[in-house]
């Protein structure tokens, strides 16, 4: 059971590639790129966790006195929320421009760019 | 990893994800991503990171599915007008 | 290509990479190991400079330069929206109408606006101290305002947010950044260098330029995310086309 | 001197919030000086460091140098190859920026220097990315120069053909940025650390390479392969280059791509290629497999264009596959070589994109057919052209001749062929452009509608249609290509670059009888084809052959990611023996 | 494992398990119902799991989660409001009784804490986790709208 954490991480990551791949709708899309991104924080943090630990926050905890997780990864991880985050509006604000000027969504009905 | 509570959270993180990439609507994929953004965090949480819990929760339950659903808002309102105009 | 041909090239691809993860899954150190140097260094690193909470240590005085390239692309992108987002010769603005909100909704945003904004600003506070800094911060106060949105309407929202100003303020802390970083290299010893005292472990003073380097954070934050919300309800709302009504 | 390394990333990045915070109320022209005065600062710093990167030099961001051996901080390094590429990032940003001077059509309302903003933070996240010396950092530095190109590409968006560009551009490159962050999370997870030379160090401690090892190195190649626009990641670049606005053309053409190879080359070279990564067979092996089918690739579809901006992009791509072929040689002479290489391609690329924006902006249109005989008056900007199209040939003495000479010299063998035909294709395509559209050469071509993008109707990116071609848009490619020209005839430049990529473990480059010959080949056949193509269109226009591979370029996101996966599959299956044998 | 996190563990596994088939299936007004749900749910959850690994600064993310919770919901109510309103959803039983077992949570985590200052933020959560679930599903039962919509 102990690969069951990166599994998990491996799953979304090929489930939003699944999902990307087929979608019919580009806002659609862009939440599937989302779900691959959570992945990747699914990842990190799996890989930075110890046994029994918690969190290496000492506002309300003596140093010392449990042992902690690795904060490198939450700090990656923190990162990383703010790139999807900031990734998705802009997909998004290109997704809306997209459909004014073709008036569809649909990456099945886009012509303009071919062979 | 004999602690349950890690198990359930990272079931429910596939089983949303799962979710969020089946439901092919926009609009109710957005409910789907404020869930798995919301069971992120737990899950965040459980492995003892609640820095990135919070900015999951910051991002996810509010900000993403509003920008997502102000995007739906605004790629549906021209056929509305179509539709009500035949 | 086909939907058939897509799903067939996707079909091998999809599972070459899930055999691949999966054999990388096995190969992996057992979950919940022992083995992190790097995290055990940076423990010590940021109880030496008096920094409660580690992960803000890392974020803003260890690993600086990450979050220097984090808040950029923050900045990037919010510029980006706004450029994308632009209003096109072909559009105009229509106002809104106004809209009437149920009273127990508007009641519980007009509520709850103050308290999401001082929570926002606690969080930012005691970044360095608990859970949370700029970033999370920054999101909750900018989400906040949009409560006016949820519960009154987009006009009550437009008067209590000139875009313009959010945009020189996100600017401006995002500089703020920049200029801190480069007072470490005058004043200190190299670029982003925590060059003021380290204070007491565990009080809000604590931690030499984290603090600051935090408040610039949750400063560009969250006018950053205003911006960005407001460029896409002007869409939503405001910006039509000519021609339609 | 290394304390100045980060200051490379600030000093744009300063800019940037600088023409945002005073954006609102600068005049124009003041918004794109100061735009253009950040930029050429930031290029006298990079090669003020460049001039002192021997030996090379590295700054722990901070201040936290390492103790015993071990830092918490990042790592930057300031080495020849990585402040080499930020100094052509910063000069040709500089070329960018002067190029578009009064260029585009109406600024944003009230935000008058968003567009050299813009161009500003691309150009930090460019030196962030070449100077990054921590795998964490690059990838940071990696979105932010991705999401700004995102932006800029979809710049014109009443174009409906830019903002449909700039969506692929951005699914692809964020999923490859994914995929690459899912790689640096396994190796962290089976080394602890994060700067590129300590993983490799982790790596090498824990013995054999296993399946992580070739996970991780699958995925973070795929990263960068997609930025680097190897097949079958290529699928989003014609669309997006041939969409973006001419200056970002000049930047993503000339070396943003070039920092996805540059990229391959750095994580190769620190984190697998000790005895715990993958052996150097191995990379060559998947390098030289890619390579050879992104430049055959490349150079098939660049010749079979008639967009002139998705034909330039195409041949981008062709040479795309002769960098990873080079670096995939791993020898300090091949390294030369791409290095030469990659520094002329970017300013004749550049160039190019130069001309055919003074086209559209002329014509509005880039369609070969359409333009046929049209711009007989533009001989200024038709010698430039030609003169392009015969240094991407190698002709002697340009700077790309001179590199691929060398490049020959190393991979050598078959290979030589491959070089020798890409680059004939690819400038003979370019030279066909140049004799129909500035000399009205051949038969008018008919124009029958087909399957692939036409260059007809494209929105001039200017205010309105020119009457004439304003000097900076002429100036600018007249010296890029001058420059390209000095850095393989002036003697001295060549060795400095050979000096700076492999210090004294090579040879400087140098002309050779046989390099001489070889690019004299390929410049008389690229003449020949392009004649040949000019004057009876019918013999080698029929791309009926080509209708499969062109299908597969179908602007659709779906197909894309679809190759992607299909592409990260092909790269862990080409590196495979080594974890069987081991 | 102590009681706090089996209870915690019993909320996610069954309550939050549940708001997640909820939301992924079934018609629009059963989805905005379990995506409320899902927020109150977890946010006992997060109390509880703040008490079970005895860490009060963890109490912040039940706060922010009262807090942006409902705001997302009342995002959803806004701007669905129009598919909403031909198809209300009328679920208030099991809206009062996650309201309910938020209050219980509250209260034990209370009586555990003491009194003290941590109490008062506590209280706070209780306060923003019930008003705004009730708020929140109300706005979605159609009571959005004013009287202007009808």
């Amino acid at each position: 059971m102990s690969v069951l954490p990166y599994l998990v991480a491996a799953w979304v990551f090929l489930v939003g590639c699944y999902g990307l791949a087929t979608s019919r709708n580009l806002i659609h899309a862009v939440g599937c790129l989302a779900v691959c991104q959570s992945a990747t924080y699914v990842l990190l943090l799996a890989v930075g966790y110890r046994d029994g630990a918690t969190a290496p926050v000492f506002s309300d905890l003596k140093p010392g006195s449990r042992p902690v997780v690795d904060p490198v990864v939450q700090a990656l991880a923190l990162t990383d929320v703010v790139v999807g985050a900031t990734v998705t509006a802009v997909l998004l604000a290109l997704v809306l421009q997209i459909s004014k000027l073709h008036g569809t969504v649909d990456p099945d009905e886009l012509s303009e760019l071919r062979g | 990893m004999d602690d349950p509570l890690i198990v359930v959270a990272l079931l429910l993180v596939a089983g949303s994800a799962t979710a969020a990439v089946a439901v092919r609507d926009p609009a109710r994929q957005a409910l789907v991503l404020a869930v798995l953004g919301t069971v992120l965090a737990v899950l965040f949480t459980v492995l003892q990171a609640p820095d990135v819990a919070l900015s999951q929760l910051a991002v996810g339950s509010a900000l993403t599915p509003l920008l997502i659903m102000l995007s739906v808002r605004k790629v549906r309102r021209p056929k509305r007008r179509e539709e009500t105009e035949r | 290509m086909t939907r058939r041909v897509r799903l067939l090239v996707m079909a091998v691809g999809g599972t070459g990479l899930a055999a691949l993860l999966v054999a990388a899954c096995f190969d992996l150190p057992r979950f919940g190991g022992d083995q992190h140097p790097y995290g055990d260094r940076v423990v010590r690193a940021s109880l030496a400079r008096h920094t409660a909470n580690t992960i803000a240590s890392v974020n803003f005085d260890q690993r600086a330069f990450d979050t220097l390239g984090e808040m950029s692309i923050l900045f990037a992108s919010v510029l980006g929206t706004v450029v994308l987002l632009r209003q096109t010769r072909d559009e105009h603005r229509a106002a809104p109408e106004p809209e009437q909100v149920a009273l127990p909704v508007r009641r519980y945003a007009l509520l709850v606006l103050p308290v999401a904004v001082l929570t926002g600003l606690y969080v930012i506070a005691h970044g360095q101290l608990s859970p949370g800094g700029g970033f999370q911060g920054g999101v909750v106060v900018a989400t906040a305002l949009h409560l006016l949105y949820l519960g009154a309407d987009y006009r009550a929202l437009e008067r209590i947010r000139p875009v313009g100003s959010y945009e020189v303020a996100d600017a401006l802390a995002a500089s703020a950044y920049l200029v801190l970083g480069l007072a470490g290299l005058v004043a200190g010893t190299a670029f982003l260098a925590d060059f003021l005292p380290y204070g007491t472990f565990n009080t809000l003073s604590s931690g030499g330029t984290v603090p600051l380097l935090n408040a610039a954070i949750g400063m560009e934050v969250a006018c950053a995310v205003v911006v960005l919300l407001a460029n896409f309800l002007d869409q939503a709302v405001e910006i039509e086309k000519e021609g339609e009504t | 001197m290394h304390h100045l390394l980060p200051v490379l990333v600030a000093v744009p990045l300063l800019g940037a919030t600088l023409l945002v915070t005073a954006g609102r109320h600068l005049p124009r022209a003041a918004a794109e000086t100061v735009g253009c005065l950040f930029a050429a600062g930031t290029a006298a710093l990079a090669i003020a460091l460049l001039l002192n990167s021997s030996p090379p030099m590295t700054d722990w961001v901070g201040g936290w140098t390492p103790e015993g051996g071990e830092s918490v901080g990042i790592v930057l390094v300031g080495d020849g190859p990585g402040l080499g590429m930020a100094a052509l990032a910063s000069l040709l940003t500089v070329a960018a920026l002067a190029y578009s001077w009064h260029y585009f059509d109406e600024p944003p309302r009230r935000h008058a220097g968003s567009f050299p903003a813009l161009m500003l933070l691309f150009q930090g996240g460019m030196c962030g990315f070449a100077i990054a010396g921590d795998l964490f950092d690059a990838f940071v530095f990696f979105e932010l120069m991705s999401v700004v190109a995102y932006a800029l590409t979809g710049h014109r968006v009443e174009e409906p053909k830019a903002v449909q560009g700039a969506l692929s551009f951005g699914v692809l490159n964020s999923l490859g940025a994914y995929a690459m962050l899912m790689g640096i999370g396994l190796l962290y997870a089976r080394t602890g650390e994060l700067a590129m030379t300590k993983i490799g160090e982790g790596l090498d401690r824990h013995g054999s390479p296993d399946a992580l090892t070739l996970a991780a190195f699958a995925l973070v190649l795929t990263g960068l392969l997609v930025k680097a626009a190897a097949v079958p990641f290529h699928f989003w670049l014609p669309d997006a280059h041939a969409v973006a606005p001419t200056p970002v053309c000049m930047l993503l053409s000339g070396v943003m791509v070039e920092l996805g190879a540059y990229g391959v080359w750095r994580v190769y070279r620190t984190v697998f290629s000790g005895p715990g990564g993958i052996p150097a067979s191995d990379l060559e092996h998947a390098l030289v497999v890619l390579g050879a089918l992104t430049g055959l690739v490349g150079a098939v579809m660049c010749w079979y264009q008639r967009h002139i901006k998705r034909l330039l992009a195409y041949s981008t791509v062709a040479h795309m596959g002769l960098f990873l072929i080079g670096i995939g040689a791993l020898s300090p002479e091949a390294d030369d070589g791409v290095a030469l290489y990659i520094l002329s391609h970017a300013g004749v690329k550049a160039a190019l994109f130069a001309c055919t924006g003074a086209l559209l902006d002329r014509y509005g249109s880039v369609d070969e057919h359409a333009l046929h005989g049209r711009a007989r008056e533009l001989r200024g900007v038709a010698v430039l052209y030609v003169a392009g199209a015969l240094s991407l040939a190698g002709l002697p003495p340009f700077g790309i001749g001179l590199g691929k000479a060398v490049l020959e010299e190393a991979v050598g063998g078959p290979l030589t062929v491959l070089f020798v035909a890409v680059s004939a294709v690819t400038a003979g395509a370019v030279l066909r452009v140049a004799a129909r559209v500035f000399f009205g050469l051949g038969p008018r071509p008919d124009d029958e509608s087909s399957y692939e993008t036409t260059g007809k109707k494209e929105e001039p990116e200017t205010r309105s249609r020119l009457s004439r071609v304003p000097d900076t848009m002429t100036a600018v490619p007249a010296v890029l290509l001058v420059l390209s020209l000095a850095m393989g005839a002036v003697p001295g430049f060549a060795a400095a670059v050979g000096h700076a990529v492999s210090g004294r473990a090579a040879p400087a480059p140098h002309w050779t009888l046989i390099g001489v010959l070889l690019g004299l080949t390929s410049t008389l056949l690229a003449l020949g084809l392009a004649t040949l193509a000019a004057t009876r269109p019918k013999l080698l226009g029929d791309g009926a052959w080509t209708a499969p591979l062109r299908r597969l370029q179908s602007g659709h996101i779906g197909d894309y990611v679809a190759w992607m996966l299909a592409g990260t599959t092909l790269l862990a299956a080409l590196a495979l023996p080594t974890i069987l044998n081991g | 494992m102590n009681g706090w996190t089996v209870a915690a563990t019993a909320a996610l596994a069954v309550g939050v398990g549940a708001t997640v088939w909820g939301v992924a299936t079934g018609p629009l007004r059963r989805r905005v119902v379990a995506q409320n749900l899902s927020t109150s749910l977890a946010c006992p959850a997060l109390l509880l799991l703040s008490e079970g690994y005895d860490r009060p600064s963890y109490v912040d993310l039940a706060l922010l989660l009262a807090l942006l919770g409902p705001v997302g919901t009342l995002v959803f109510a806004r701007l669905l409001v129009e598919d909403l309103a031909a198809d209300p959803p009328r679920t208030w039983g099991l809206t009062y009784a996650v309201a309910a077992f938020g209050a219980a949570v509250v209260i034990a985590v209370c009586v555990a804490a003491g009194p003290s200052r941590a109490l008062v933020k506590l209280l706070v959560v209780g306060a923003l986790l019930i008003g705004g679930n009730l708020t929140a599903s109300r706005a979605l039962s159609g009571g959005f709208a004013g009287s202007r919509r009808g």
